[in-house]
C-alpha cells in the first residue's frame, strides 16, 4: 500500500454531514434538559448520549459498533423493558388501589389518547403500525411505549422514547392548565371519604399473581410487560426475598436503564431522526413529537371528564382530580393532583385515592399497550 | 377497509378491551380484600363512613401525617425521579399498623443478611 | 382483512386447558410454600412464578417468549448454575473441614443416594439418561443437580430442581426421624474432641486452588461446577479482592438466582409436567419427585451409617449425628445434627465437625455430580 | 450389557471415584496444613488432645461461645435462607484469633474502599 | 459399549503435559503477585484463576467451555473493557487538569513508548499487528490494551494483559531510578505555581461531551473507549443520576473486571503461551513481557524530558518530576511523582499538578490507542 | 515499503496525531473554563500569582490540606487499588469549596435515594 492509499484509509472516516452536527446538538439539549432541568435524567442523559455516539458512527445500526451489541442484546429481546419493569414493580405499592378498587375506572378512562391518536395519526397517512407507535406516547409509560414500538415500528424508537419521557417529566407543567380549564373549583374541593378496606399481606401478594394471570389470558401480547412488572412487585410484597427485591430495586434497573437509553438514543441517526439523502427532511420526527404530546393532552382530558363523570354518578363523592392520574406517569401524576386539591383548600387530603387512581393508570397503560399490540397486529 | 376505518375498529375494540379488563380487575380486587382479611381484627373498621368521635380523632391525626406525606412529595418534586418513588411516604399513616409485623421481619432480615 | 378474520386473530390465543389450569395451581403451590413455609424461598418463589408464566405462553420453549431468551442465556450455557455456584463459593468457609481433614469421607458416603436412586430408575424403565437426572436429586444441592440435569435430560429440569430445592428446605423435617432410627442415644452423645488444626491464611487461600486442579483432572466432568465454586472461595479468602467478593455474595448471585428459577420455572409446561396430549399424563413427573425423595434418605442412611463405622473404627470418638451432614444441603443439615448433638445432652458441642463434614458434603455432591457426568455419558 | 448392569457399574466405578477424590483431597488438606502453618506461634499447640488447665479453660470459654452461636443458629433456622451462611457465627470462638489479622486488614479495606 | 471402550472414554481425558503443569505454575504466581504482593489484584487474580482453568480444559478456545461463553460474551464484542472504562471514569476527577490545561501536553509525550516499541518490535521481525499490540503496552492502561489487542492481535491477549496490569501495579518500584537519574535535584526541587483556574459545574459536564465528540472525529478508531470513558464521567459529573454513577463505579465495573480478567486469563493456554507441539517453545510470550518492559521505561524517558522541556520553556516553572505522570497508570504514577517531590522537599506539593498530568496521560493513552488501531489497520 | 519504514511512519503519524489531539483539547479546556465560569464570584481570583497576605494564607491552609491528602495518598499505596482511586482525598483542599453546592446537592439525593 502506497501512502496517500492509506492516509485516505485512515482520515476517509464515515461521513460527518450538518445534519450529524444537528443531531449532536439535538443529544446535548437531551443532556442539557437531564442535567439542568432535571427531566427523567436516568433515562434522558443516557438517551442523550446515545444519540451523540449515534452520530458519530456508533449507532445502533452501524457494523462493529459497541451499541449494536448492546441494542441487539436488550432492545431486540425486549429484555431492558423487562428488566426497568421488574424495578419498577418492586418499587410500587398497590395496596391504595386494592383498598379502593373502584379506582381502577380511571386507569382505564386514561388510556383514550392513545387510541384518538392513533386515529389522528393514521388520518394523516401513517401507515397503522406507525401510528399505533405514535399513539402509545399515550401511554405515559416508557418502558410500555418501547416494547409496543420495538414489535410495531423499531424505527421510530428514537423519537418516541425521547418524546416518552420529556413528557412525563412535564406532567408539572402540561397537566395543571388542563385540569384547572376543565374542572370547576368546586370541584376541586371534593373532599373524598377515607375509608379504605384493609388490605391483608395475602392479597397483597395473591394481587400480582392474579393480575399476571388474568392479563395474559385477555391480552397475551401484554404478557411479558404485565408479568415483568408483577415479578418485581411480588418480589417487594412477599416478604421473604428481600435479596432479590433489592436487586431489581438496584442492581437490575440501574443497570437495564442506563443500557436502554444508551440504546434507544443509538437509534437516533441523523437520517432517521432529521434528514434522510434519499427522501429529504424527516417531517415525521417533529410530527411524532407534536401527536405524542396531542395523546398526552387527551389522556388527562378524558381521564378528568370521567373523574368527573364519576363525581356525577357518585353524587360528589369523587374529586375529578384524581382522574388526571389515570394516565400513568406513575408517580408525578398522582402527587400533582394531590398538590392542587391541597392548593384549592390546605386541608383536602386525597393523595392516597390519588395514588390509587396512578397505579390503576399504571396497569391501565401496560394493558392497553398489550391490547394495542394485538389488535394493530391482528389488522395487519 | 379504509385505513380510518381500521383504526376506528382498533380504537372501539381497544378502549373496550381495557375498561372490560381494568373493571375485570376491579371485581377480583374488591372479592379478594373481602376473601382474605387479616385475621386479627383491624382497628379501622372498613364500613362505617360516618365517623365515630374516637374514629375522627384518628382520621385527624391521619390527615395530619398525610399533609406531612403531602409536603414531603412537594419537596421531592423539584427533583423529580419516577423511578425511585418514595414509597415509604406515600404508605404513610394509614398502612403504618397493618405492616407493622412484615416490616419487622424485614427489618430483622436485613440485620442479619 | 375482514371483521371476523381479525376477531378470530386477536382473541384466537394459545389454547388454554385443564392441565394449564392445574399447573397454575402448582405454581401458586410453589409460591405458597415460598412465603408462607419459607422454603427456599429466592429460588421456590422465582420458580413458581416462571411455571405461572410457562403455561401462559410464556415457556422457555415458546418462540419469540423473553423466558426463552433468559433460558438460552443462562440454561442452554449453564451460566446461571455457575454463577450462583461463584456466589455460594464465596460464602463458605471451609476452615472447619481444613481442620478436621478426616471428615471429607463422610462427603463421600452421603452421595450414595444419587447412585442408589439411579440404580433403582433404571431398573424402573427410565434410560440412563433420566435415571442419572433423577439420582443426582441426592446430591441435594441446587445448582449440581440442574447443571447435571442440563447436560443428561434437560426436559426433566423442572421436576428435578423443584425436588431438589424443596428436600433441600426439608432438611428438618425428613432428617430427625432417621437420624434417631439409626442412631442410639448412647452414640448421639457422643462428645468429639475439639483440637483442629490452626489454619493459615496460606493454607486458606491455596485449597480452593488446590482443589479445582485435583478435581479437574480426575473428574474433568466437575470441572466447571467446582472452578466455579472455588473461585468464589478464592475471591473470599484472597482478601485483596472484596470488591469482587462482595460482588460474588449480592450482585451476581442474587441476579443469578432470581433468573436461574424463573428460566427452570419456565420449562415446566402442562405438557412436559403434567399431561402431554401425545402420550398421555406424565407419571415420570410424579415418580421424579418420589425417586428424589428416596434419594435424599438413601443419602442420609449412608452417611449415618458411614459415621457409625467411623465411630467403631475411631474407638467412639465420631459422633455418626455428623454422618447426616455429609449430603451437602449446607448449610441446614450441618446445623440440624449439631442441634440433635445439643438436644440429647445440653453440653455436646458438635457445630464445628458438622460444619467440616457439611463442607465436605458440598464438595462430595459437586464431585458426585461431574463423576456421573462423566460415567454415565461415557456409557451412552 | 443390560441397562441395569450398566448401572451397577456407574454405581461401583461413580462411588468409588467420589471416595478416592474425597480420601485424595483429605490427604491434601492434612498435608497442607501442615506445610502452610501461621508463622506466628498460635497459642493453641495441635498436638495435645489432653487439656492443660491453661487449655481447658480456653476450651470452655470456647465452648460457650460455640453455645452461643449453636442458639444464634437454631434461631436463624426459623428462617432457613441457606444461600446466605451466617459465616461470621459458623467460624465463631476458634479462628477469631487466627484471622484477626486478616480481618482488620478487610476491615481497613471496607472503610476506605 | 463394552467395559474396556468405557472405561477409556471417561479416563481418556484431555492431555495433560509439562507445559500445561508450568502454566499452572504460572496461573498460581499471578495469583500470588496479587494476593501477596497486591499487584493489581482485582485483575491479576482473575486472570491468574483464568489461566489455571485454561491449562484444565476450560479455556477461551475450547468448545462447550463455559469460559468461551463468557470470552464471546464480553472480549469478542469488546463490551468488557468498555464496561470497566465506564466504571473508572465514572471515577476519575478531571478538574486538576481542567484547571491547567497546559498540562494535557504531558499526556502525549508519554506515549512515545508505544510506537517507540512498535518500532524495535518491527525490527524484531514481529508482522505488523503483533507489534502494535506488543507497544500498546506502552498506553500503561489494562481496558486500552486489551480494546486494541483483541482487535489487531487476539491471541496476544493473555501476555499483554498480565504485562499491562503487571507493570501498573510495579510503577513504584520501575519509575523512581528513571526519574533519579533523568533529573536533577534542583529540578525536583521546583515549585509549582499553585492558581488553577476555577472549573465551574458546566464545564465538568461539558468536558467529557466535547472531548467524546473531538476524539472520535479524530481518531474514530479510539471511539468506542473514549465514548464508554467519558459516559462514566459525564455521569459522575451531572450530579443527578447518582443511580447511575454509583453502577457504574460498582456493580457494573465489578463484574466485568471479575469476568474480564477470568477471559483473558482463559486464552493463555499452554500452547498459546509457552510451547506449541508445531512451532516449539513460544519465545515470543517472553519477548512481549520485555518489550512490554521497554515500553514502559521508554513512555517514562519521553514523559520526563517533556517535563523538563516544558520547565526550559516555563523558565522554571514546571516540576519535570510530573512528566513521569503522562504515561498514564492512573492514578499511581501521579501519587508517586507527588511523593518524589515531597522526598526532596517536604513542603514542595504537586500533587494536583502530577493528578492533571496523570488524567491527561489516560485521555493521552486512549487517543493513542485509537490513533495506532486507525493506522496500523490501514496499513496492513 | 519495508515493515520497518511502514512502522516509522505509523510512529510519526501517531505521535503527530497524539500530540495534536491533546493540543487541541489544551485549547477547547483552556476555552471552556474561560467560557463557563461559576456565576458566584470565587473567593480566590485566578489571575493574580502573587499571593496578597489574606490570599496567602489561605494558600498555606490548602498546602497543609494538600500535605494530609499526599500522608494519606502515601498510605493507600502500600494496597494500590487504581481502580478505587481515592477521589475525595485527591479533590484535596482546593476544590472543597467550589463542589461544595453540588456536593450537598448529592449528599441529599443520597439521603433521599
Ligand atoms: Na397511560
Ligand atoms: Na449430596
Ligand atoms: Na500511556
Amino acid at each position: 500500500m502506497n501512502l496517500p492509499e492509506w492516509l485516505s484509509t485512515i482520515f476517509g472516516g464515515p461521513t460527518f454531514t450538518w445534519a450529524h452536527a444537528l443531531m449532536l446538538l439535538i443529544g446535548g439539549a437531551l443532556i442539557y434538559l437531564a442535567v439542568a432541568k432535571e427531566y427523567e435524567p436516568v433515562l434522558l442523559l443516557p438517551i442523550g448520549f446515545g444519540c451523540i455516539l449515534a452520530n458519530l458512527g456508533m449507532s445502533a445500526y452501524a457494523e462493529e459498533s459497541f451499541m449494536r451489541v448492546i441494542y441487539k442484546a436488550g432492545i431486540e429481546t425486549e429484555l431492558f423493558p423487562l428488566l426497568v419493569f421488574i424495578g419498577v414493580g418492586a418499587m410500587i405499592d398497590f395496596r391504595p388501589l386494592l383498598a379502593q378498587p373502584s379506582l381502577a375506572l380511571l386507569g382505564a378512562a386514561g388510556q383514550f389518547g392513545i387510541f384518538g391518536t392513533l386515529l389522528l395519526a393514521a388520518a394523516l397517512g401513517f401507515p397503522l403500525n406507525e401510528a399505533a407507535s405514535i399513539g402509545v406516547i399515550g401511554a405515559i409509560d416508557g418502558p410500555t411505549a418501547i416494547f409496543v414500538t420495538t414489535k410495531l415500528a423499531p424505527h421510530l424508537l428514537g423519537p418516541i422514547a425521547v418524546a416518552a419521557y420529556s413528557y412525563m417529566s412535564l406532567v408539572p407543567i402540561i397537566q395543571p392548565p388542563i385540569m384547572r380549564l376543565l374542572t370547576t373549583r368546586r370541584e376541586r374541593q371534593i373532599r373524598m371519604d377515607y375509608a379504605p378496606r384493609p388490605v391483608s399481606r395475602v392479597t397483597a401478594v395473591a394481587f400480582p399473581i392474579v393480575v399476571t394471570v388474568i392479563i395474559s389470558l385477555i391480552a397475551p401480547s401484554a404478557a411479558p410487560l404485565i408479568a415483568a412488572l408483577m415479578l418485581g412487585n411480588l418480589l417487594r410484597e412477599a416478604g421473604v426475598v428481600d435479596r432479590l427485591s433489592k436487586a431489581a430495586q438496584n442492581e437490575i434497573i440501574n443497570i437495564a436503564t442506563l443500557f436502554l437509553g444508551l440504546a434507544i438514543g443509538a437509534t437516533m441517526t441523523a437520517d432517521k431522526f432529521l434528514y434522510d439523502p434519499a427522501s429529504g427532511i424527516q417531517w415525521q420526527t417533529l410530527m411524532v413529537l407534536g401527536l405524542g404530546l396531542l395523546a398526552f393532552v387527551v389522556d388527562t382530558i378524558t381521564g378528568l371528564l370521567f373523574g368527573k363523570f364519576m363525581a356525577l354518578v357518585t353524587g360528589g363523592k369523587v374529586n375529578p382530580l384524581i382522574g388526571a392520574c389515570g394516565i400513568s406517569a406513575f408517580p408525578m401524576a398522582g402527587r400533582l393532583s394531590a398538590k392542587m386539591a391541597l392548593e384549592e383548600d390546605p386541608d383536602n387530603f386525597i393523595l392516597m385515592h390519588a395514588m390509587g387512581a396512578n397505579t390503576a393508570g399504571q396497569l391501565g397503560s401496560v394493558i392497553a399497550g398489550g391490547v394495542l399490540l394485538a389488535v394493530v397486529a391482528g389488522m395487519m | 377497509m379504509s385505513i380510518l376505518s381500521q383504526a376506528l375498529w382498533i380504537t372501539a375494540l381497544g378502549m373496550g378491551l381495557v375498561f372490560a379488563a381494568l373493571i375485570l380487575l376491579a371485581g377480583l380486587m374488591s372479592l379478594m380484600t373481602r376473601m382474605f382479611r387479616e385475621r386479627v381484627p383491624s382497628p379501622v373498621s372498613t364500613d362505617s363512613t360516618h365517623p365515630s368521635p374516637d374514629r375522627e380523632r384518628g382520621e385527624k391525626a391521619r390527615a395530619a401525617a398525610i399533609a406531612v406525606a403531602v409536603a414531603l412529595a412537594e419537596q421531592e418534586q423539584v427533583t423529580a425521579r419516577p423511578i425511585t418513588p418514595p414509597q415509604p411516604i406515600i404508605v404513610g399513616a394509614w398502612q403504618l399498623g397493618m405492616r407493622t409485623r412484615q416490616m419487622t421481619q424485614k427489618g430483622e432480615m436485613k440485620r442479619r443478611g
